[in-house]
């Protein structure tokens, strides 16, 4: 062996968030493939629109505006516990990230809820018409993100309070947090479609 | 960065050597027994598992390819008959398109990428894991569905209202929808995988203008996946919802179209060709810049040809549709598009007889299946400007032309490529040299009877004969082209035959290759052949393109712990050292993950009762997979 | 109000005129015909026969049709003390579209399959049987009724009731004694064909119809010998001139309905001998022009592109000789028709005083959504207005007579075409509508209801459907499936109307003392004003009414009504075959809009007899 | 791993492989014996119809094409004909019940087909019969038609193919 050139890397951190972590990339990437899901069955929606000439063809109720708002609600308040365990977590401080966390969960949980208000409130069946199914396929997708998110969260409620926690699920945290900006994120352009046609029409 | 870059001498370091290289066999160390097998994740192992998966669906294909030809050799054949006649089709298309195409050159990927970047093994060796499961589960799907005489049989694009409710009766086309979700499955998850091991996992110095064009190409590809994978299983998703919950989405008379399935599956189609040709691209890559002993010519156009390759690939799914009736602007855009495609692979192509020119050529198989590569792919490329304007496509739409054609650029433009990379990688495969003169053998032969099979069929095409027809009247003339057909089908399986015996010989018998035996450019050629499971004893940092011509072995990492299944995080653009990360180690999760999926996605097609399973399943694995087990890393300090 | 001198009455139209002016609910402003129309404004109308008896000896009450009665005990005023005075079970669970008979002290009734026929004696208390006759028609003829195995009622002339039977028999019998006095086989069960039409009897001559345009059948309407049972003659509605009677005193208005042989030559070869054009609507009689008016229902197949042409003679109206059959005039409401308008519904005569002189007209509610006014003179369309939603025309040409259809709507093989409307039954169906001569006004009962269709190679068998559509009905504008509604025919105005939930599928009656009777499908019996259409009195009865109520003077001098109930028919046999709710396409197509008729109805059939106490 | 995975998917597809097998155009083996309209013993030759979804399907296909979807609606709703997707028989609903209601007709209106439909087309035509109240298996059922009518009934009658009791006649 002769002369070498070497590259420490001894004192590297073993974590680190955002898109220095490749968990971050994962979860990113995973959320183009759902993004472009929701993006194309969106596009499914307005092509069908456009060969309609009554649309929506059974418009949706009262009641589904209430449900569809009440979702949204809750989801857009889940944001800011979401907001402030990604701040705890980057401080590492796990008495808050516990505390947002349940919260979170909790909101996550009543937006399952609302969902399911929501589904009972469509005046039809997904095998009604065309109309039907693509408003059932986004919602039942959105619905499909929604619960992976609760899963989530319900296992990282548990983590924290059963423990060990380790410092790299900080991260995962972090993660965790940024996965469910998307389920609220990927929600609002449904939302809009499906009840503000019927809001607007 | 708390990282140093230093030039130091170092003092006699061999027994630390050994002593590394026993404590990092320890803690890579492969699972052992029958029930390691399926614990495994290392992504060698793993890769390995899913090129001969690969080539096992190959040659089942093949069969029913030729089984199609002997059925078509002369007219007024009946020893297969319509129905069977169908599902072999169908089963040939859909194999060669979902389970080996795109699959062998992802498994190329997984097993070449994280050593061309100086990995130890990808980002996510459990989901690895997972996608080959998953992977292999659809495939035997299938081909269960096939020998039970359910196979599907409406054509590897199953375009609606065919496919459809109505005119597809029984759970043929489902077992095909799902079949289709669980490679897209797998081939997304893969393709994550790639790109997290490409962006964060190289090697410090190799900043993403000095990656290899193979893994340049990979990453180039699975990005495509990303976005090209969805639409498809969106439309499988939606074709399944309408057969077995009655949905509308394709059905016409209460609002849905059937050409919506056809924009949706050539929004993947389309792109398709390229996640299969863009590897093909980046192995051919490789093999010219081996054996033209010189520096790529035009690095930064080839680069951007693939990327422009990318995104003008989205473009141009309509040329598949021109026979619908779409409006004349639509055909315009779509025939410009895809006549513009030729200019990023004519970019490639120069740049190849560029390198080819000025390079000292080693005339070794793999560059004879370079050659064999350019010749098919221009006829193909040829041919595909000829259908790329409408009114020939509406002449020659649904013949035997388009099979000719698409032939050509499958086979001429990705199977050749990838026979010359299992030529060019075998030694770092298997520790073997593969024989040359059987090799070269093999070569004339596949390149004769491909031609033999494949030409005639655009002269039919251009008389008249129709894809997907099981038989045809001796009155028609096509009797004796489709005979010669056949005689070169069984010419193109003489040379498979022939590279399959010098693999076997080899394996038993091969020459011994050392670790580079091509003397190339790239890291991989750096390590044993084949592989440790670790890899690399010291992590490689690189200073240039073609580190082994610049001295690689000048520059190590060091600080990462041997006892810890350690990879070394760099930055995404300069691949500066980051942070070291802890990978899980093996796991029976992944098995089990697949097979919960397989459950849920084959209960599906006979019960709906298979939502609430696999939300019960998926949960149990999502929980059994992410469960943090001892031994635990550096705790959070404020524990309960 | 009541019947008083001719000024009072002038001064009467002129104020309903400016009531419609202002006070309009829902103007048809949106149904405009684009070319010009004749509007007698100023007129004066009067039924064209029919003089005050007590009676209801015919199911229209009268030759021109009006179901109007004189009789005017029953006012505004009293209707809300309405009371069943009898009622009677037919002990037959299907739709009761017919009228009773009231000839002197005696009411006769027909039922529905298996077509019997009770006499009643009024002199008696609560309805006493006076005799029954059974007819024992053959039970496959109710597999090929279309739909549901109704009977529109008998025919009285001479001491005679004459009826048609499900399997297509026309019978005579003794009035006083219900004896069988002949027997008549018309048609053939096994091609499709049956009878649900109410005869009408005309010098001597019993006028009936077949049914079965949804089978293949050929129409035709065919007179027979009041004494002996013998056919007389007979006119078809597809076919060469010979068999349609056409000779040459056929002198239609319009050039399209001129030429040899048009039953023929416009449809594809041989399509006219399964071409439809059946005959079961109401036919109307004018003694002075001494013409017969008659519709002839849809052709077949309903898939249109089947049988390419005008498909004359179906679609349209027949004016002719009671004596031999021959034709004098023809119109075609709806050439080559597309949704199965079809031109059956009833035509109500009435003579106007107009600026120009007297005119003989025609009124006639069409299933295609327009409102005639004809010369029944010579055929020619005065008016053609929408009284209901209308999408698949535009107006009326009044220089050739052509229906305007919109292209869009026409309906394909394989292809589904969205809010075709009015549906199939039409904006009115079978259900007759009544007219006053006193308020001057139509009253309407009718539809609004839309489809979705679909065509598809429809395979002629004998004796089984040849349609070759897929339909779903839905609910027109506002989402009410029916609406009563009172017109100006003068004035081509709506006057007034009312939102039905459900189809109103019951026929009208109305009075000397301006009472409108209708029911509705969930087994409302309703009177209304007939000036203002308020509601005055209703009555729930025990299953939905689709029959046609009458009135008529007792042997105890006082006014009696009369209705059947018994839901069915087309939009109504839901209930009684209990058709599946689920298959939006049963019943072809009626029972996706009427889903929740099995729950707001039951099945029965039940004769109410109401009268003051 | 590929030989338990193998064995479970040959399990799970082996039960479909029947239900599949596709004859375009064949005579029934049956077909002389029906052909006098006796009911069929159960067993295996009826399976060769009722639980095969190729069948099936070309029964729903001539359902249209001999107008039966004219009086008994595309749907199985019923219209001039009594419904056949609500599990109530009046003539038995035991396959060959249906079978002989089809063959000679029945009183109140039903054609004798007998004459007109060759007897393997009969049979199709009783297992998608069948089918529409959900006496098949899900996995032979066929699925929505392209049309606008709708496929499956909301309701899963029977699983089993008894010999359904005839109802007592209606008055």
């Amino acid at each position: 062996m002769s002369e070498r050139r070497r590259v420490t890397v001894r004192e590297l951190p073993s974590y680190a968030f955002g898109p220095r972590d490749p968990m971050w990339w994962g979860v990113a990437l995973l959320m183009c493939i759902e993004g472009t899901t929701i993006a194309l069955l969106l596009l499914m929606y307005f092509y069908t629109r456009q060969r309609v000439d009554v649309w929506p063809t059974t418009a949706p109720a009262r009641d589904s505006l209430y449900a569809g708002a009440a979702t949204t609600a809750v989801l857009l308040a889940s944001i800011v516990p979401t907001h402030l365990m990604n701040g705890a977590a980057y401080r590492g401080d796990l008495a808050r990230i516990r505390r947002f966390m349940v919260l979170m969960t909790a909101l996550s949980l009543a937006a399952l809820g609302t969902r399911i208000w929501e589904f009972r409130a469509l005046p039809f069946r997904w095998d009604t018409d065309a109309y039907g199914s693509v408003v059932w396929g986004l919602l039942t997708l959105q619905t499909t993100h929604l619960g992976l998110g609760v899963i989530e969260n319900l296992m990282f409620v548990v983590l924290l309070y059963r423990g060990p926690v380790e410092k790299k699920h900080l991260v995962d945290v972090e993660v965790n947090g940024m996965y469910w900006y998307f389920v609220v994120g990927g929600w609002l352009p449904i939302a809009a479609t499906i009840y503000g046609e019927a809001l607007f029409r | 960065m708390t990282s140093t870059v230093a030039t130091e001498s170092t003092p006699d370091s061999r027994s630390e050597d050994a002593r590394l290289e026993r404590e990092l066999t320890d803690t890579w160390r492969l699972c052992r027994g029958f029930a390691g097998w399926f614990c495994e994740t290392n992504h060698t192992v793993i890769a390995r598992r899913m090129l001969v998966t690969a080539f096992v669906f190959f040659a089942l294909g093949g069969v029913e390819a030729l089984l199609m030809r002997l059925e078509l050799a002369r007219p007024d054949n009946h020893f297969i008959g319509p129905d069977r006649y169908d599902q072999l089709f169908t089963v040939h298309g859909s194999t060669m398109m979902f389970l080996f195409a795109v699959p062998v050159m992802q498994a190329m990927g997984i097993y070449l990428v994280p050593l061309m970047v100086g990995a130890r093994t990808v980002a996510f060796p459990r989901l690895n894991a997972y996608a080959y499961y998953t992977y292999l589960i659809g495939g035997v799907f299938l081909y269960v569905s096939l020998f039970t005489d359910t196979g599907p049989d409406t054509g590897w694009f199953s375009y609606v209202p065919l496919s459809g409710p109505q005119f597809s009766p029984g759970k043929r086309v489902d077992v095909w929808s799902q079949v289709v979700t669980f490679t897209e499955l797998s081939a997304l998850s893969t393709a994550a995988n790639l790109i997290v091991t490409t962006l964060k996992l190289r090697a410090p110095g190799m900043a993403l203008n000095r990656m290899p064009l193979f893994v340049w190409a990979e990453l180039v590809t699975s990005f495509m996946v990303i976005f090209a994978m969805p639409a498809v299983m969106l439309a499988t998703m939606c074709l399944a919802l309408d057969r077995l919950v009655g949905t509308h989405f394709f059905n016409s008379a209460v609002g849905g179209d059937p050409l919506l399935w056809q924009h949706l599956f050539w929004f993947f189609g389309h792109p398709e060709v390229y996640i299969i040709f863009l590897p093909a691209l980046g192995m051919v890559s490789s093999i010219v810049v081996t054996f033209s002993r010189r520096p790529v010519v035009g690095y930064l156009p080839m680069v951007l040809s693939l990327v422009a390759t990318a995104f003008l690939g989205f473009g141009l799914w309509v040329h598949h549709m021109f026979a619908t009736g779409l409006a004349e602007l639509g055909q315009g855009f779509f025939t410009a598009a895809s006549i513009m495609i030729a200019i990023p692979s004519g970019v490639q192509i120069f740049c190849w007889i560029a390198t080819l020119w000025s390079g000292r050529l080693v005339l070794a198989t793999p560059l004879w299946f370079v050659f064999g590569f350019v010749a098919i792919f221009v006829v193909g490329g040829l041919s595909g400007v000829m259908v790329a304007s409408v009114p020939i496509d509406l002449q020659v739409h649904d013949t035997f032309f388009v099979v000719a054609h698409l032939h050509y650029v499958l086979i001429g433009g990705a199977v050749f490529p990838l026979l010359g990379g299992i030529h060019y990688w075998f030694p770092k495969l298997t520790g073997r040299m593969l024989d040359e003169r059987l090799g070269k053998a093999g070569f004339v032969l596949t390149f004769t009877g491909f031609n033999l099979t494949f030409f005639p069929m655009h002269l039919l095409g251009l008389h008249g004969m129709p894809r997907r027809i099981y038989t045809y009247r001796a009155a028609t003339g096509f009797g004796p082209l489709n005979l010669l057909a056949t005689v070169g089908a069984f010419v193109l399986l003489a040379g498979l035959l022939v590279v399959l015996t010098n693999v076997v010989r080899a394996l038993l018998s091969g020459r011994d290759a050392g670790p580079d035996p091509w003397q190339s450019d790239t890291l991989e050629w750096s390590v044993a052949s084949p592989p440790a499971p670790y890899v690399y004893e010291h992590l490689p940092c690189v200073a240039g393109r073609y580190p082994l011509w610049e001295g690689i072995r000048d520059c190590v990492v060091e600080g990462m712990d041997p006892r810890q299944r350690q990879v070394l995080v760099t930055a995404a653009l300069d691949a500066a050292p980051d942070h070291v990360y802890v990978l899980p180690g093996p796991s029976i999760w992944p098995l089990l993950s697949a097979v919960a999926t397989g459950v849920t996605f084959i209960t599906m097609i006979f019960t709906p009762w298979a939502v609430p399973l696999g939300l019960a399943l998926g949960t149990v694995c999502l929980v059994g997979w992410f469960w943090p087990r001892p031994p635990h890393e550096p705790l959070l300090a404020e524990q309960p | 109000m009541q019947a008083s001198s001719r000024a009072a009455e002038t001064l009467f139209i002129a104020a309903t005129l400016g009531l419609l002016v202002f006070g309009c609910h829902r103007g048809p402003a949106d149904a405009e015909p684009p070319t010009g129309r004749v509007v007698l404004i100023g007129g004066r109308l009067a039924p064209a026969s029919g003089v005050e008896d007590g009676e209801w000896r015919k199911v229209a009450k009268d030759d021109a049709n009006t179901r109007f009665s004189g009789l005017a005990t029953i006012t505004p005023g009293n209707v809300a003390t309405l009371r069943v005075a009898w009622t009677f079970k037919t002990g037959i669970a299907r739709g009761h579209e017919a009228a009773p008979l009231v000839v002197g002290s005696t009411m006769y009734v027909v039922t529905p399959f298996p077509n019997r026929v009770h006499a009643f004696d009024l002199k008696a208390p609560n309805g006493t049987p006076k005799w029954t006759y059974e007819a024992h028609p053959e039970a496959r003829a109710q597999g090929v009724a279309c739909c549901d195995v109704v009977n529109r009622g008998a025919a009285y002339d001479d001491g005679r009731v004459f009826f048609n039977t499900l399997d297509d028999h026309t019978i005579a019998l003794d009035a006083a004694t219900g004896r069988e006095l002949w027997n008549t086989k018309l048609g053939e069960v096994a091609r499709g064909e049956t009878m649900t039409m109410a005869p009408l009897v005309v010098k001597g001559r019993v006028l009936v119809g077949n049914s079965g345009g949804e089978l293949g059948v050929r129409g035709w309407l065919t007179a027979l010998d009041a004494r002996t049972g013998e056919i007389a003659w007979r006119a078809y509605s597809t076919g060469p001139d010979a068999d349609v009677l056409i000779g040459a005193a056929f002198k239609p208005y319009y050039a399209g309905d001129r030429g040899v042989d048009l039953g023929v030559h416009s449809w594809p070869p041989e399509r006219w001998k399964i071409g439809g054009g059946t005959v079961w609507g109401f036919v109307s009689y004018d003694p002075e022009l001494d013409l017969l008016y008659y519709g002839t229902a849809n052709p077949g197949p309903w898939n249109n592109e089947q049988r390419v042409g005008d498909n004359k003679w179906t679609s349209g109206i027949f004016a002719r000789r009671p004596a031999d059959g021959s034709a004098v005039w023809f119109y075609q409401w709806s050439p080559h028709d597309l949704y199965d308008y079809d031109g059956v519904n009833e035509s109500v005569l009435a003579d106007a005083d107009t600026p120009n002189g007297p005119r003989k007209l025609l009124f006639h509610a069409d299933r295609n959504g327009y409102l005639y006014v004809l010369d029944r003179a010579n055929g020619q369309v005065l008016s053609a207005t929408q009284f209901g939603h209308v999408t698949t025309s535009r107006g009326v040409d009044l220089t050739t007579g052509r229906l305007n259809y919109v292209a869009e709507k026409q309906p394909h093989v394989g292809q589904t075409v969205h809010d075709i409307c009015p549906g199939s039954p039409g904006a009115k169906d079978w259900q007759p509508m009544a007219f006053s001569p006193k308020t001057a006004l139509l009253y309407i009962p009718h539809n609004n209801l839309c489809q979705d269709e679909e065509g598809m190679q429809a395979n002629y068998i004998a004796g089984t459907p040849f349609v070759g559509e897929a339909i779903k009905m839905r609910p027109g504008p506002g989402g009410n499936r029916g609406v009563f509604s009172a017109w100006d025919p003068l004035g081509a105005r709506e006057v007034w109307h009312i939102d039905e939930d459900l189809p109103v599928w019951s026929g009208a009656l109305v009075t000397g003392s301006n009472l409108v009777f209708y029911g509705t499908m969930d087994g409302t019996f309703k009177a209304v004003d007939a000036k203002t259409g308020a509601l005055l009195w209703h009555a729930e009865l025990d299953s939905g009414v689709v029959g046609q109520p009458i009135t008529y003077r007792g042997p105890d001098g006082k006014q009696y009504v009369a209705v059947f109930s018994g839901v069915g028919g087309w939009a109504g046999a839901v209930v009684p075959a209990k058709l599946d709710v689920t298959d939006p396409t049963a019943a072809l197509g009626f029972v996706n809009a009427m889903r929740d008729l099995p729950q707001r109805t039951r099945a029965g059939g039940t004769l109410y007899v109401f009268t003051l106490p | 791993m590929r030989a338990p995975s193998l064995l479970l998917l040959a399990l799970l597809s082996a039960a479909g492989c029947r239900r599949e097998r596709r004859s375009f155009s064949e005579p029934s083996p049956l077909q002389a014996r029906v052909e006098r309209a006796e009911p069929l013993p159960s067993g295996e030759p009826l399976s060769h119809f009722l639980d095969n979804a190729w069948a099936v399907s070309e029964g729903a296909r001539l359902f249209g094409w001999y107008n039966c979807a004219g009086c008994h609606s595309l749907g199985g709703g019923g219209g001039m004909g009594p419904p056949l997707r609500d599990g109530a028989w009046r003539y038995g609903g035991a396959p060959a019940d249906v079978h002989r209601s089809i063959v000679e007709g029945r009183p109140n209106g039903m054609p004798a087909f007998g004459p007109r439909i060759p007897d393997y087309q009969t049979w199709q035509l009783v297992a998608y019969v069948l089918s529409l109240s959900g006496r098949l298996r899900l996995d032979v059922e066929p699925g929505r038609p392209e049309a606008i009518a709708i496929g499956k009934p909301p309701v899963m009658v029977s699983k089993k193919l008894p010999s359904a009791e005839p109802l007592p006649e209606a008055p």
